[in-house]
């Protein structure tokens, strides 16, 4: 089993493959030699330099080193390869198994548009808005004027938010389509964008399917990934605090649907937007495993890569519909390497501490390692860490004991957000939509955390320059020597630690 | 040992014992903060990790650069000896000269929005870097004239090289 | 509330306290300055010296730091004054509240031997043997006569396998009772011991309770416990390869029906030994959470810590008997500082590195850290780590990718010993009793592992001695100077390194 | 550079190159084992944590002391210069002399099993000692006469002090 990816992904699909007794191949671009996905692999090989389109996106290298490993098959993760139609047909002609759906599926649904108009041939409802790619920034003006302000322009290729802009008005709309498609161009390889209406106050909620090469088709409940920014997710939820059994078999039934008229095969999510009176609205169809599963396994006790693998191998599904339950709550926030006082800037670089909660209830999958350096070409997904308990107020607080535990040294993350998220009293009750995040950021509260006295910030921070600075602290106990000798030291200290790591 | 502390803009004066922290002393000490008496209970764990007991309130605390955490806050410090106070203090009469504007992570240049010459409002888009995978925009310091343009479209940076100054 | 224990069972029950907003307060000896339960705390209190008798054991001192600290409840974990009638009493005439069962149901479930008549009270069946403690070995040898050997000699305190010895004839009891009776003595203060037959070829299986002050009590399925070693539990899973629906109710109210009978409040779990026809014998109940209580969390969804804090506050049940549903398996292995190449010698001493596994179904309750040193002083369990996946096969199969992750060097652990177990065929096709794991070891296999060519391996090695040695390698570049260098250098960093943790 | 190791009871001989694992190499590089060439690609993640590829297979390696873990598996190792093995060749003659009994953690002696002047059998319990709550029994390594008994019931003892010998 060859994995065609990096990060906590490749470790999460290679982790199953170990359990089932399969073998894994690692592919890796210069930044990632010394990167967990290797060295957690039977077999690695170098495939090019660091930007992806040099290495991970190089689906006929990937393909050679498949052969040349004598692998069965390729997992392709999410992102990267993993919605890419060609790859998969690159695959399947090699005679590699591509664990995923088949290249027709994968067209039809994975195209923004053309997953619209089967959406419609299904009679799925769906979000009024183009169902082609839009030629021109003037058909963009004229479909935008048709349907009403504010629109979504989408990239016709992809999803993770990439190729994303809202606009409110025929003004933005030039800016905001040479912008779309040039994000979509560099994130996909293609350029196409379509338009949509974009409604206010809905919530993200997507249908997780699973559907084998035998006809069977199952639904293993929804997500709620309303808590977004910049139309990235930034935390999910499984179940939704507002689907109740008939929505979600209705959701769920619909999504099944339109997988089982594409012939779909293997994991696949179905994105809706619902609003306040239940109704929801196709968005599109990722053709992959999701960045959020772990969510779903959590409250159906199942193991989505394992099922992925096991319908690869040509078995039928292991669960009948009228098997999944689902069971307690679970939350997942995703850890960037960003820096939420500074708009959200990514903050590559080393990672100098790596302290991880654990215990009952916390699912971790995690990409780094301390001492590892995050490099500035990928992703900045550092982990995703994942809270389970009995109810979702009960899977809040433990999220919240587990964040308290997280600390990652050396480079900024999100994890104080998570914690303001967590605390604000709307997300607790439940009221979120697409829009809830951006609302609370521009709210600019205070990060809440415990009262500590001065005293003892200005006691810990001393006692860390005396004790880290030399072993002997000999020249902290002359004054007249002065501190920055002290500082400088201190700085070598911390040098060599994360060099140590 | 004393060491002379600067945390969330307020000045500190921290008087600790000369022995130090050695893995064998067990129980309190008197420490000085500002002069004032603190008895503190103080175990370095691991490099980098702190438990302080002061009148029987644990807390945890953890080094990373200039930040120390304490029971998950941030604490921002600096080290000071007075010459540097010193030299700061004639450094602030500076502030409303020329003022940069940084890469704050390595990436590439994709847009510059300004051209040498052109006036700009406070937080207006100066340049537009790409980094992992994300477009950030880098707003100009204060009001003024940018009187230097230092990279173009296409250009790799590293973190903290010039992009543009604002007079 | 105040936890009176250390290691991974005091961090397991600060975080539920946590995440229900209780505030933590800790104690700690000498010895566990550094431990992580005390940085954990939001209070710690020294309580003495390193030896358990001079801390952990001081009910008197701990009721002190209790009102001092102005606590509302002590959590005792398990061990130590777990099942202190006497402590119990003591916090409950101090006005704080024992999280456990009233000493009454204590005295007569928690001394084996009033137990055992409380059991024929409600007419469970139990194992042969006295229902009183024995006066000496005279009374001993008696009794043994006639139920005849082998025989069981347990101390009427306590658990954890302390105080018990086999005795396979009447020349053997002599010397067994003396050892048992001295080992009962040091580890529970108390030297009485009784015995009953000891019945071959039976599985260790327990039913986990949980009743409340308001007369509920549910059953929330077994645990199976047979791999032990010196009657010291090594591996345990929820549920039993062997208990259907059927034997579980029938275990279960059984368990119900004598915890009812004492009055019993709070978490519990009723020990049994089964036998090949499904009958079960009552052997012991344990009046406190149990070491192994995270592999019932798992299957169940419930937490145990958190079920105790609410019933403590007085309220009932959150599940009643026909909510309580299974679902999957969960194995926990006891990760214990020993030796299993040197006759589990106990292996104390400093972690010099600990990395930890992860990722899907994996839940690690660790008490201890890279850079820690473990004490010579107490138990040498060092974490417990648990696998949860949809089967047997698929749990088992997890737990040993997890345990192929995991690293803790410095000191001696029985990790191997693990994989040693879940590869046998015998553990794999559930074939286990309280005899088995002494049989495989008895049995001398090969450890199992990978192949790894010897080049690679003389490689590895003298990379790191090349690399870890001195920063540029200086030395190792003049192969006149001699190696002697090269190797102190080494060891130099491997002692920094263990200081720097 | 060249080193000498004992691995499970031979010896080898790895020639490296004289860089070292620079951070920025990338690539592989050639090594000798024994006079025999081997192509490998080596990263040092953290200190003490190596991955080497050799022919695409991938091994995870990690140092305990004196013990290196490949793919989960142990092999202690010792390094050598050549005056050293030649001492130790000299050692191995007395092997047949006095064995100590020491002991391998530290703990309390519960109980002696021997007298001075005793004969005991290879395997034979000599000393229990208590530790971690748990009693071991530390049995003699060889058949012959007590020489020697070093503790008493009670004692306190350090890993590695003498316990016993055995002549």
């Amino acid at each position: 089993m060859l994995v065609a990816n990096r990060g906590e992904i490749a470790l999460r699909i290679m982790r199953s493959c170990r359990e089932m007794g399969l073998g894994t191949v690692a592919v890796y671009s210069d930044a990632d030699r010394t990167a967990l996905h290797v060295s957690y692999a039977d077999e690695a090989y170098g495939i090019g330099a660091a930007p992806a389109t040099e290495s991970y996106l190089r689906g006929g290298r990937i393909c050679e080193v498949a052969l040349c490993a004598g692998v069965d098959a390729i997992h392709p993760g999410y992102g990267f390869l993993a919605e890419n139609a060609e790859f998969a047909e690159a695959c399947a002609g090699a005679g590699i198994r591509f664990i995923g759906p088949p290249a027709s599926a994968m067209r039809m649904l994975g195209s923004k548009t053309r997953a619209r108009q089967a959406a419609d041939a299904v009679g799925m409802p769906r979000v009024p808005g183009s169902v082609t790619s839009l030629r021109d920034v003037e058909e963009a003006r004229r479909m935008a004027e048709e349907i009403g302000y504010p629109v979504m322009l989408k990239a016709s290729a992809g999803g993770g938010g990439k190729g994303m802009r809202a606009v409110l008005s025929a003004a933005q709309m030039p800016e905001a389509f040479a912008a779309a498609a040039s994000e979509a161009e560099r994130s996909f390889g293609c350029g196409e964008v379509y338009l949509e209406r974009l409604l206010a106050q809905a919530r993200h909620i997507e249908i997780q399917v699973m559907a084998d090469e035998h006809g069977n088709c199952v639904y293993l409940g929804e997500r709620e990934c309303s808590v977004q920014r910049r139309h990235q997710k930034v935390i999910e939820e499984a179940p939704s605090a507002v689907v109740g059994a008939e929505l979600r078999r209705r959701m769920g039934e619909a999504a099944c649907l339109l997988a089982l008229s594409a012939g779909y095969v293997s994991a696949g999510t179905v994105e809706f937007l619902v609003d306040g009176a239940e109704n929801f609205y196709f968005l599109e169809m990722n053709t992959r495993l999701q960045v959020e599963h772990p969510v779903t396994e959590l409250v159906t006790g199942l193991d989505l890569v394992r099922m992925q693998l096991e319908i690869a191998m040509g078995e039928p599904l292991v669960v009948r519909q009228e098997e999944i339950a689902l069971r307690g709550h679970a939350i997942e926030c995703r850890i960037y390497a960003e820096d939420p006082e500074n708009d959200f800037c990514p903050s590559p670089g080393r990672i100098t501490r790596l302290l991880q909660p654990a215990g009952p209830g916390i699912r971790e999958d995690c990409g780094v390692y301390a001492g590892w350096e995050v490099p500035v070409e990928y992703d900045p997904l550092l982990s995703k860490l994942v809270a389970f308990a009995g109810t979702r107020e009960a899977a809040i607080d433990r999220m919240l004991r587990a964040l308290d535990e997280y600390v990652i040294s050396g480079i900024k993350t999100n994890v104080g957000l998570f914690r303001r998220i967590l605390l604000d009293p709307e997300f607790r009750a439940g009221r979120i939509d697409t829009g809830y995040l951006e609302r609370l950021l521009r709210a600019d509260g205070e990060t809440c955390g415990a009262e500590v006295p001065e005293e003892v910030v200005a006691l810990a921070a001393a006692l860390f320059v005396a004790e880290m600075g030399c072993g002997a602290s000999a020249v902290h106990r002359e004054p007249g020597k002065g501190l920055a000798t002290a500082e400088s030291r201190w700085s070598d200290a911390g040098r060599r630690e994360g060099l140590r790591g | 040992m004393t060491v002379w502390l600067e945390i969330d803009g307020r000045r500190r004066r921290v008087e600790l014992p000369e022995a130090g922290l050695a893995p064998s002393r067990a129980g309190a000490f008197e420490c000085f903060v500002d002069g004032a008496a603190v008895v503190v209970d103080a175990s370095l764990s691991r490099a980098g990790v702190l438990s302080l007991i002061v009148a029987g309130r644990q807390y945890a605390c953890v080094l990373d650069g200039d930040v120390v955490l304490v029971e998950g806050r941030r604490f921002p410090f600096a080290v000071h000896d007075l010459r540097e106070l010193a030299r700061r203090g004639r450094a602030t009469g500076d502030e409303q000269g020329p003022r940069a504007v940084r890469a704050p992570m390595p990436g590439r240049v994709v847009r510059v929005l300004v051209a040498q010459g052109e006036e700009v409002a406070a937080q207006q888009g100066v340049v537009v870097i790409e980094a992992m995978k994300m477009q950030n925009e880098l707003r100009s310091p204060k009001a003024g004239r940018v009187s230097r343009v230092a990279v173009q479209a296409g250009d790799a940076v590293a973190a903290g090289d010039l992009l543009a100054l604002v007079d």
